[in-house]
């Protein structure tokens, strides 16, 4: 049960509700969560990553304001709001607005499917997967236009590496969601999180999965042009890729996005990999609404949150890529290996009649079902 | 039995493959070999021959399956009688002696291991003619015989003589043999499938073969036909052209093949199938046999080649036994294959240890060898006396015998006069071109020094066969009184084994008997004329052989042409079949293949062209073009329509579709 | 008045058109293309709309499968093909390459 | 599996060696070579198993394989072998072989070559195997185009002309069959192409019928027919005056493949008249019987002739060629299987169906020597050697044993089967038999004048340095060379195998 | 007016009106991005008619894929300094007026015919196993060639833009 249909049923009693149109409830859903989540996150991310490459570069990073300098990102967010929105003269003024729109749209448009928590998710798309592959792929567009309409070369050549990039590495990630949904038997984000009950997690269940989740993990970075794939942002080479001629509130946009994103692929993986808001042994199924809904929250977060500060790790340790290195990682090392994967679990599937390791090990012990 | 038969008979093919394969590898090229191998069937022979003096009777047989179709079958098996074991001893013996001479006479040939497989292997062809006791198989070892033959004639195949005689030699004993052959198929078809000697005895003795052809009973057109392979292999008139040029071959090979063996091969034959031949075909081998003895010798009178000489000699000799077969002296036709066999051996390998001195053949250029070659000399004089029928000696036991057979059927039959005659005057003529060969070698005064200087008496291992072979020309050896010959009784106590070792010797009658003393006294008187004619001719007065010759100019060329006979074949047998030949290819390639086969082409060309041209007129250029032009011009003017342009065509296109779809929806 | 599957057929009958004359009028190949694509999609709103109203089954999807599987193939190559004719003519006129008429 | 489906194993494994090869690159001659060897070399053991099973004692077809192919027209693919073609099987996959072994030398186009070869080896086992007339008929057409391309690519000066001849020769010989296949399924109740089925009684009927507006009665339709038929086989045997396309094939074609159509095409023709004929119109070869003697009697005599005059015909008038001589005494030798099939006695038979053998063996021999010989000389002339024999020793003990066997010399296979044959006629026709007994002397002509011409004599200074024979040709001959002293001592292993058969064929004709 | 109908209306004017947009517009590049927009009406209509996957495939393989191609194709084609995506006007009355008549025809022909159109709710069930299924099943040589097709298209592609 998706979250406004939660909601009504929860809150029936209230008058408020009672003749509040479903649309209505879920418009009022995807508000709250952009901005009693996604803002706040975008901005607490950045602290933390800014706190992190302090540490990693022997540093102490932001600290003037709050305590820790923990209201930095607060700081940060007021001065973009007020910055002067700049449109350059020889600028297509109506793409240049219209990029960090789309870009907003379909960064957004992903969460709509990101099951929190058992009843924590927007819409229980049928499709989910197949959903967020698509949508995230609209990214791309925005870039594109950004690029373009700023009338710069360095945006545009960032544009256009960028998209190149994210066309090449959906292949091998999108496979890698197959594999998946293979294991799981479904495309609905909400029912592989259940097939990964407790401690049968995707990962786990062969090692062609954990391939996939690498594969994945990997593909994703670079989707989201995250060192060390950054290419599309290349300071050093491109000053800043597509966004260098933006500044202010779109600017704000594509930093916002960018951690969203960074959130979304990290779910993904959560969901699709990582038993999703199960914990291994605790089973949750039979708790009350009450007690069950933090915990998977907590859970969930958890191993989210793990992912991105990985990623942050990465980032600050590793080089960037060439360009032709970047495709050829994706095109001779992911692709081959995510469809061998891709073959190898389904090879599985059929062997073992669908049941991985963790099953075949509890059946062996006599545990489990 | 059967082991020694076969180590007897298989031992010459064994050592022939060994030496073909081999014999260049072999030390002294493998001559010793093909020698003791020799020895061994030699050493078997004699020991069935003791044993039959010891039993007096001697039969082994043996079969076994070979060829068997349904209702069919040919068996292959050995039959060992008297006259096989007196056969194998003959061949055994000669090819003995003629292997250990070849083995100095063939010193140094480039040939010389192949020499000897090609005479191991003639002696196993022989030996297993001898012992078969089937005509199908009988006539396979006759012609494996007729290969080994023509394989040694052309033995020095760089000589054209050579290979032309051993090609005549082959084809011409081909043709007796198909006699033989067709002889055999009738046999063969009219006993109903048997092919075994017994069988067919038997089947005869029934009186079951029956039957006539043109008025002439099947058996005796089966004898002739039997017969005829007699002629070719024994070198009867008119098939007798190829054994004089057979000579070519090395001369050892002519004392074993064309003087003691092969050649006696049909004279064994006819003595072997005696039974199947009818007094009608005994008395055509007798005329055949008769005819060839006197005529043969007449050639051997004039010839200065010692070896043809001798070769007509053998044609005679072998005449004379085909005569005595055929009047039904076949005890004495058989011995004088025997007796024949060692002296005429000898007297090859004499003339052979000559020539291996003088390296010359022609007579002419001979004379006063005697003193040179001694032994030569004295094994040949002894032979020749054989030969000529002179007491003590073998030819005279068996050549009486024979012209006393002879002259016994003419006095019965007194219109077969003729026989004796040819009979009588060959055996003067016989003592007298001996002689006279004799003479001319040795006797004469040397004509030519620069041959007779380099001559020297040959080695041991051809100076030994010649005086074995010259002492088995004694009488003795063969003695039995063979009808109170009172003066021959004296040697020997084996009284009348010979008559023993015959299948069912003939009774003398009483005619025979009577004979026999005129026969004898009439031979004795020829042979002696002829060698005091010799005498005076080439030891006395030298001058008059020419004389004569001069005088009688037309006999003289007609002998030393051998009454034209090899012309005469050339002239009706040979270049009409290659006309014939010639005119058929050049007809099969123009008239059957370009004119019958060809020929279609005309009618398929002309009709093809007719058909052609209605199709290029009519259809193509009318209708076919027609339309392309119709199709042309108008594309033409719709071209026009295509300007390249994408876009006009999708115009028009939906254009065109608008205006269907309002047609089908609106209309 | 219902929306029911004629609505859908007249959105599919307008993008149809609008391809068209996207295909016809346009000078740039690129515009070509686009308009292209327009009439695939004009095609597979039919047949989802048909499969939906009419036939009640799949099979419409899965032929709008196939129409994305044709029009995704078609893009590569046709753009390919753009490219290298730009590359070699540094034009993608249409017009400008009509050597195939005869 | 191997058993069930042999014969279709040995008829396509040549089949798949031709893909193989025609996929080879060109450039590596020597895989295209060792490839066809291989493919050749496994139908040789399959069909030395096959001989190794083979019932010797059962008169039917053996190791049948009979599945519907075209239903609708009662089309089978059905093959099998029986007494009559199981040596013929033998032959060709042995003669394939060799003639692979022979073919090393050839360098230009060598994979097609290879490529038709393996066909030609294919459509000719599969002739020897089918007993559905259809079937029949195709392989008889797929052989002969591999052959068509065979002498007309790979030939001599006259390719040409001699490749079409054949071609159009054969196809006019197969057409006629055709027509008889067709009245076959027509008039055999049920319609079948069944060669097993139509040789029962009662199958086949024929109604009288106007033809043209001649009226025939079903007597005389069936006589038509079989002469139609035994026109179609008597090219390729070939009988006279079918024979003149045979001497021009066997001459320009390579020596190979003068080996395969000497060895193994010409026996087609026998080998169909004794197939198809023979069971299924007994009556009408029965009255036939006296022309075939005849036919084959001309063939003996007429061949030899021909061959002999190869010698003394200048080379201006398309003489003087020893491969021309030996295709001659292949038509004279093939006149001995005539005249054996003509007379319907055991003997005769026999010596017919073994004489398609023994011929198999000894004319290839024949031409691999005069093969061998061409290559070192590149000429053909029987005038221009001379006096060979000291130089090339090997060479010429293995043309003495060829020709030797061809005359028919005791000891040798071709004097079995020859004997068998007379055997057999004589009975029938003694005369004819008479005259036959010519031809004997005639070969023994020829051969031993060519055999003097080429060997014996005075050196030809020309060839003084004459290379003798090589391993390979030595590894192409003594096989073959084995084969005929094996068989000719003892030559019941050959007859045991067909004895079976034929005595059943000859059943049919007991009645007559 | 149902939910249904606005949502209907909704996706229908967010689909005709980029496509008018595009169909008319001298600019390429906007032509293509109206288009971007007109796909993802179309994906919404694909939506409504309970077409989930196809909906996704829609937005997947048209707008993350063919129309991003498109955009570089536009980029790499033009003159990037300086040049403008302005075409040189041409006639589009023509193909208007066609494109009217067609249209009309078009729907005379929607609407006059008579459909035997039937909503039946219960279709309104996941699609994807079901599609999967005769993809595999009834479609299996369809779907193998399509792929066949895709490898080609592929390798075409490559050869033809690799440069030389």
């Amino acid at each position: 049960m998706p979250l406004p249909e939660l909601l009504k049923e929860l809150f029936s009693t209230w008058p408020l509700f009672q003749h509040m149109p479903l649309w209505f409830l879920s418009l009022g859903c995807i508000l709250g969560l952009l901005f009693l989540f996604v803002f706040p996150f975008a901005g607490v991310a950045v602290y933390v990553e800014r706190k992190i490459a302090g540490d990693i570069q022997a540093r102490i990073g932001p600290n003037v304001v709050g305590p820790y300098g923990t209201l930095q990102w607060i700081a940060d967010a007021i001065k973009l709001l007020f910055k002067e929105d700049i449109i350059p003269k020889e600028a297509d003024k109506k793409l240049f607005i219209l990029a960090p729109a789309v870009i907003f749209m379909s960064g957004s448009a992903a969460f709509a499917v990101i099951p929190f928590a058992e009843h924590l998710v927007l819409t229980n798309l049928n499709i989910g997967v197949f959903y967020l592959i698509a949508i995230t792929s609209i990214v791309t567009m925005g870039i594109i236009v950004a690029g373009w309409a700023s009338n710069n070369k360095w945006s545009l050549l960032g544009g256009l590496r960028s998209a190149a990039q994210i066309i090449s590495f959906e292949i091998p990630v999108a496979l890698c969601l197959m594999t998946a949904c293979l294991v799981a038997g479904s495309l609905n984000l909400s029912e592989i999180i259940d097939a990964q009950a407790t401690f049968r997690w995707g990962i786990l269940h062969n090692p062609f999965m954990l391939i996939a989740a690498f594969i994945y993990y990997i593909g994703a970075l670079a989707e989201v042009n995250r060192t060390p794939f950054d290419i599309p942002e290349a300071e050093s080479e491109l000053v800043s890729g597509y966004n260098t001629e933006y500044s202010g509130m779109r600017f704000a946009i594509f930093f916002l996005v960018e951690y969203a994103e960074c959130f979304v692929i990290s779910a993904i993986a959560t969901t699709l990999f990582l038993g999703g808001w199960h914990f291994p042994f605790l089973d949750l199924s039979t708790a009350s609404l009450a007690l069950k809904m933090p915990l998977q929250i907590i859970f969930f977060m958890t191993k989210c949150i793990i992912l991105i500060l990985i990623m942050m790790w990465i980032r600050w340790t590793l080089p960037r890529y060439r360009v032709d290195q970047l495709m050829k990682l994706c095109w001779e090392v992911l692709v081959p290996f995510s469809f061998a994967c891709f073959l190898g679990t389904a090879a599985w599937m059929v062997i073992f009649g669908g049941k991985g390791i963790p099953e075949l090990i509890a059946g062996l012990l006599g545990f489990g079902s | 039995m059967l082991e020694k038969v076969l180590w007897l008979w298989l031992t010459p093919l064994a050592t022939a493959i060994i030496l073909l394969f081999l014999g260049k590898r072999l030390p002294r090229r493998g001559d010793w070999l093909a020698v003791m191998g020799l020895g061994l069937s030699l050493t078997l022979s004699l020991s069935f021959l003791l044993e039959l003096f010891q039993t007096h009777t001697f039969e082994w047989r043996e079969q076994m399956a070979w060829l068997s179709l349904s209702g069919l079958s040919i068996s292959f098996g050995w039959l060992i009688d008297p006259i096989t074991i007196l056969m194998l001893c003959v061949v055994t013996t000669v090819s003995f002696l003629v292997h250990l001479y070849s083995t100095e006479y063939l010193k140094g040939d480039p040939n010389y291991a192949r020499y000897f497989a090609y005479l191991s292997f003639f002696t196993f062809s022989m030996l297993g003619l001898v012992l078969v006791d089937n005509l199908l198989w009988l006539y396979i070892f006759w012609e494996l015989v007729g290969l080994a033959s023509y394989l040694l004639i052309g033995f020095w195949f760089e000589k054209k003589s050579a290979s032309d005689a051993a090609k005549k030699a082959f084809l011409t004993t081909r043709i007796g043999d198909m006699g033989f052959f067709i002889g055999i198929m009738l046999i063969f078809y009219k006993t109903g499938g048997l092919l075994t000697y017994d069988d067919i005895f038997k089947f005869v003795a029934q009186g079951q073969f029956t039957g006539e052809f043109l008025g002439i009973p099947i058996l005796t057109l089966a004898g002739i036909l039997l017969f005829l392979g007699a002629m070719g292999k024994s070198a009867q008139f008119p098939l007798h052209v190829w054994l004089p040029d057979a000579m070519e071959g090395p001369t050892p090979v002519s004392a074993l093949i064309h003087a003691a063996t092969m050649v006696a091969a049909g004279v064994y034959m006819v003595t072997r199938l005696y039974v199947l031949f009818t007094p009608e075909a005994q008395l055509f081998i007798a005329y055949i046999g008769a005819f060839t003895a006197f005529f043969a010798a007449t050639m051997a009178l004039t010839h200065t080649d010692i070896k043809k000489v001798l070769a007509y000699s053998t044609i005679s000799q072998l005449g004379y036994m085909m005569m005595g077969l055929g009047v039904g002296a076949y005890v004495a036709g058989f011995l004088h294959l025997v007796t024949h066999a060692a002296f005429k051996a000898c007297l090859f390998l004499c003339s052979g240890s000559v020539i291996h001195a003088t390296h010359t053949q022609d007579m002419r250029e001979m004379g006063g060898l005697k003193s040179k070659m001694p032994i030569t000399f004295w094994t040949m004089l002894i032979a020749t006396l054989s030969i000529s029928g002179i007491p003590f000696f073998s030819g005279f036991v068996s050549k009486d015998l024979l012209l006393a057979g002879c002259l016994s059927f003419v006095m019965e039959h007194p219109e077969h006069l003729l026989l004796a005659l040819f009979a009588f005057i060959t055996a003067g003529m016989t003592a007298f071109y001996m002689f006279r060969l004799l003479c001319m070698t040795f006797l004469m005064p040397a004509k030519n020094l620069k041959v007779i200087d380099h001559a020297h008496e040959s080695p041991w291992a051809m100076t030994l066969p010649l005086c074995l072979l010259s002492g088995l020309s004694f009488a003795i050896f063969f003695t039995g009184s063979l009808d109170g010959a009172g003066l021959l009784q004296v040697f020997g106590s084996w009284h009348d084994w010979f008559n023993e070792v015959i299948l069912n010797p003939a009774p003398l009658d009483e005619a025979h008997g009577n004979a026999h003393g005129p026969a004898m006294a009439l031979s004795l008187i020829l042979a002696t004329g002829g060698i005091l004619l010799s005498y005076l001719f080439y030891l006395k007065k030298p001058e008059l052989p020419q004389r004569l010759a001069q005088n009688t100019q037309a006999i003289y060329q007609t002998l030393i042409h051998l009454y034209w006979i090899d012309e005469l074949y050339q002239k009706i047998i040979i270049q009409p079949l290659l006309k014939l030949n010639t005119f058929l290819a050049d007809r099969d390639n123009r008239w059957i293949d370009q004119k019958l086969v060809d020929g279609w082409k005309p009618l398929t060309t002309q009709t093809s062209k007719g058909s052609g041209h209605f199709d290029n007129i009519v259809i193509d250029e009318t209708l076919v073009d027609g339309s392309a032009v119709v199709v042309s011009t108008s594309a033409i003017q719709l071209r026009k329509i295509q300007t390249g342009k994408v876009q006009q065509y999708v115009l028009m296109a939906i254009g065109a579709f608008c205006i269907l779809l309002i047609a089908v929806y609106f209309l | 008045m219902a929306v029911g599957l004629s609505h859908f057929l007249m959105v599919s009958g307008l993008l149809f058109v609008l391809g068209i004359i996207s295909m016809i009028s346009r000078r740039n190949m690129i515009g070509v293309l686009l308009g292209i694509e327009l009439i695939m999609n004009a095609a597979g709103l039919n047949f989802i709309a048909f499969s939906r109203y009419i036939a009640q089954d799949l099979s419409g999807h899965i032929f709008t499968l196939f129409i994305l599987i044709i029009a995704a193939s078609e893009a590569v190559v046709a753009l390919a093909i753009v490219l290298r004719i730009y590359q070699n003519r540094a034009t993608i006129s249409v017009e400008a390459v009509g050597e195939m008429k005869c | 599996m191997l058993y069930e489906h042999l014969l279709s194993f040995m008829i396509f494994t040549p089949v798949v060696g031709m893909l193989i090869v025609a996929l080879l690159p060109s450039s590596q001659k020597n895989w295209v070579r060792w490839s066809s060897l291989l493919f050749t070399f496994l139908p040789l053991c399959l069909s030395g198993i096959l001989f190794l099973n083979f019932d010797q004692a059962l008169a039917d077809m053996q190791f049948v394989e009979k599945t519907s192919w075209i239903p609708t027209f009662n089309i089978h693919y059905a093959v099998g072998v029986d007494g009559l073609s199981i040596t013929l099987i033998l032959l060709t996959t042995l003669l394939s072989f060799l003639c692979v072994i022979a073919s090393w030398g050839i360098e230009a186009g060598l994979k097609g070559y290879f490529s038709m070869f393996l066909l030609l080896e294919a459509g000719m086992l599969g002739i020897f195997c089918a007993f559905d007339f259809f079937l029949f008929y195709i392989f008889w057409e797929l052989m002969l185009l591999p052959m068509y391309f065979l002498i007309g690519i790979w030939g001599g000066p006259r390719k040409e002309y001699a490749a079409i001849k054949f071609f159009l020769y054969t196809l006019f010989g197969s057409v006629l069959m055709l027509v008889v296949m067709l009245a076959f399924y027509f008039y055999s109740d049920p319609h079948t192409f069944d060669l097993i089925e139509l040789s029962k009684a009662g199958i086949l009927k024929f109604n009288a019928l106007d033809i043209f507006g001649i009226s025939l009665s079903a007597e005389q339709f069936a006589k038509l027919l079989f002469i139609f038929l035994f026109i179609g086989f008597a090219i390729k045997v070939p009988i006279f005056p079918f024979h003149t396309w045979l001497p021009l094939a066997h001459v320009e074609a390579p020596t190979p493949i003068s080996v395969i159509l000497a060895g193994i095409l010409l026996k087609m023709g026998a080998y169909g008249l004794l197939r198809i004929s023979y069971p299924i119109l007994p009556h009408e070869t029965y009255w036939f019987s006296d022309a075939l003697a005849v036919l084959g009697l001309v063939n003996i005599i007429y061949g030899a002739l021909c061959a002999m005059a190869q010698i003394t015909l200048p080379e201006a008038k398309g003489g003087n060629d020893l491969k021309k001589l030996i295709a001659y005494s292949s038509i004279s030798h093939m006149g001995y299987v005539l005249l054996g099939m003509s007379v319907f006695t055991v003997e005769g038979i026999h010596g017919a169906v073994f004489q398609m053998f023994n011929h198999g063996t000894t004319t290839a021999m024949l031409f691999l020597l005069v093969g061998v010989i061409y290559d070192r000389v590149h000429h053909r002339k029987i005038d221009g050697f001379g006096g060979l024999g000291n130089v090339v020793p090997i060479y010429t003990a293995f043309v003495s044993l060829a020709f030797f066997a061809s005359l028919g010399l005791p000891g040798l296979s071709s004097f079995i089967s020859e004997i068998l044959v007379f055997l057999g006629s004589f009975k029938v026709y003694p005369s004819l038999t008479i005259v036959a007994t010519l031809g004997i002397i005639l070969n023994a002509a020829f051969f031993l004048w060519a055999l003097q011409k080429i060997f014996l004599g005075p050196l030809n200074p020309t060839y003084k340095s004459l290379k003798d024979i090589s391993a390979r040709e030595l590894l192409t001959l003594a096989p073959l060379a084995i084969l005929v002293i094996v068989l000719g001592v003892y030559p019941m292993p050959a007859l045991d195998l067909m004895k079976s058969s034929l005595d059943h064929l000859l059943t049919l004709f007991q009645a007559l | 007016m149902k939910a249904y109908d606005v949502i209907f209306y909704l996706f229908a004017l967010l689909t005709v009106l980029p496509a008018i947009f595009s169909a008319f517009h001298p600019n390429i590049l906007y032509a293509a991005l109206s288009l971007f927009i007109s796909f993802f009406g179309v994906a919404g209509l694909y939506a409504l008619l309970a077409a989930d996957f196809v909906a996704a495939a829609q937005v997947l393989i048209y707008v993350g894929g063919i129309l991003i191609l498109l955009l570089f194709a536009v980029m790499l084609s033009k003159n990037i300094y300086g040049a403008t995506f302005q075409e040189e006007k041409k006639k589009k009355i023509w193909p208007s007026l066609l494109g009217m008549l067609f249209l009309g025809v078009i729907t005379k022909i929607a609407w006059t015919t008579h459909w035997s159109e039937a909503l039946v709710d219960n279709l309104v069930q996941p699609t994807t196993a079901r599609i999967g299924h005769q993809l595999l099943t009834d479609y299996l040589l369809p779907f193998e060639l399509s792929s066949l097709l895709l490898l080609s298209a592929f390798i075409g592609a490559i050869t033809l833009a690799r440069s030389k």
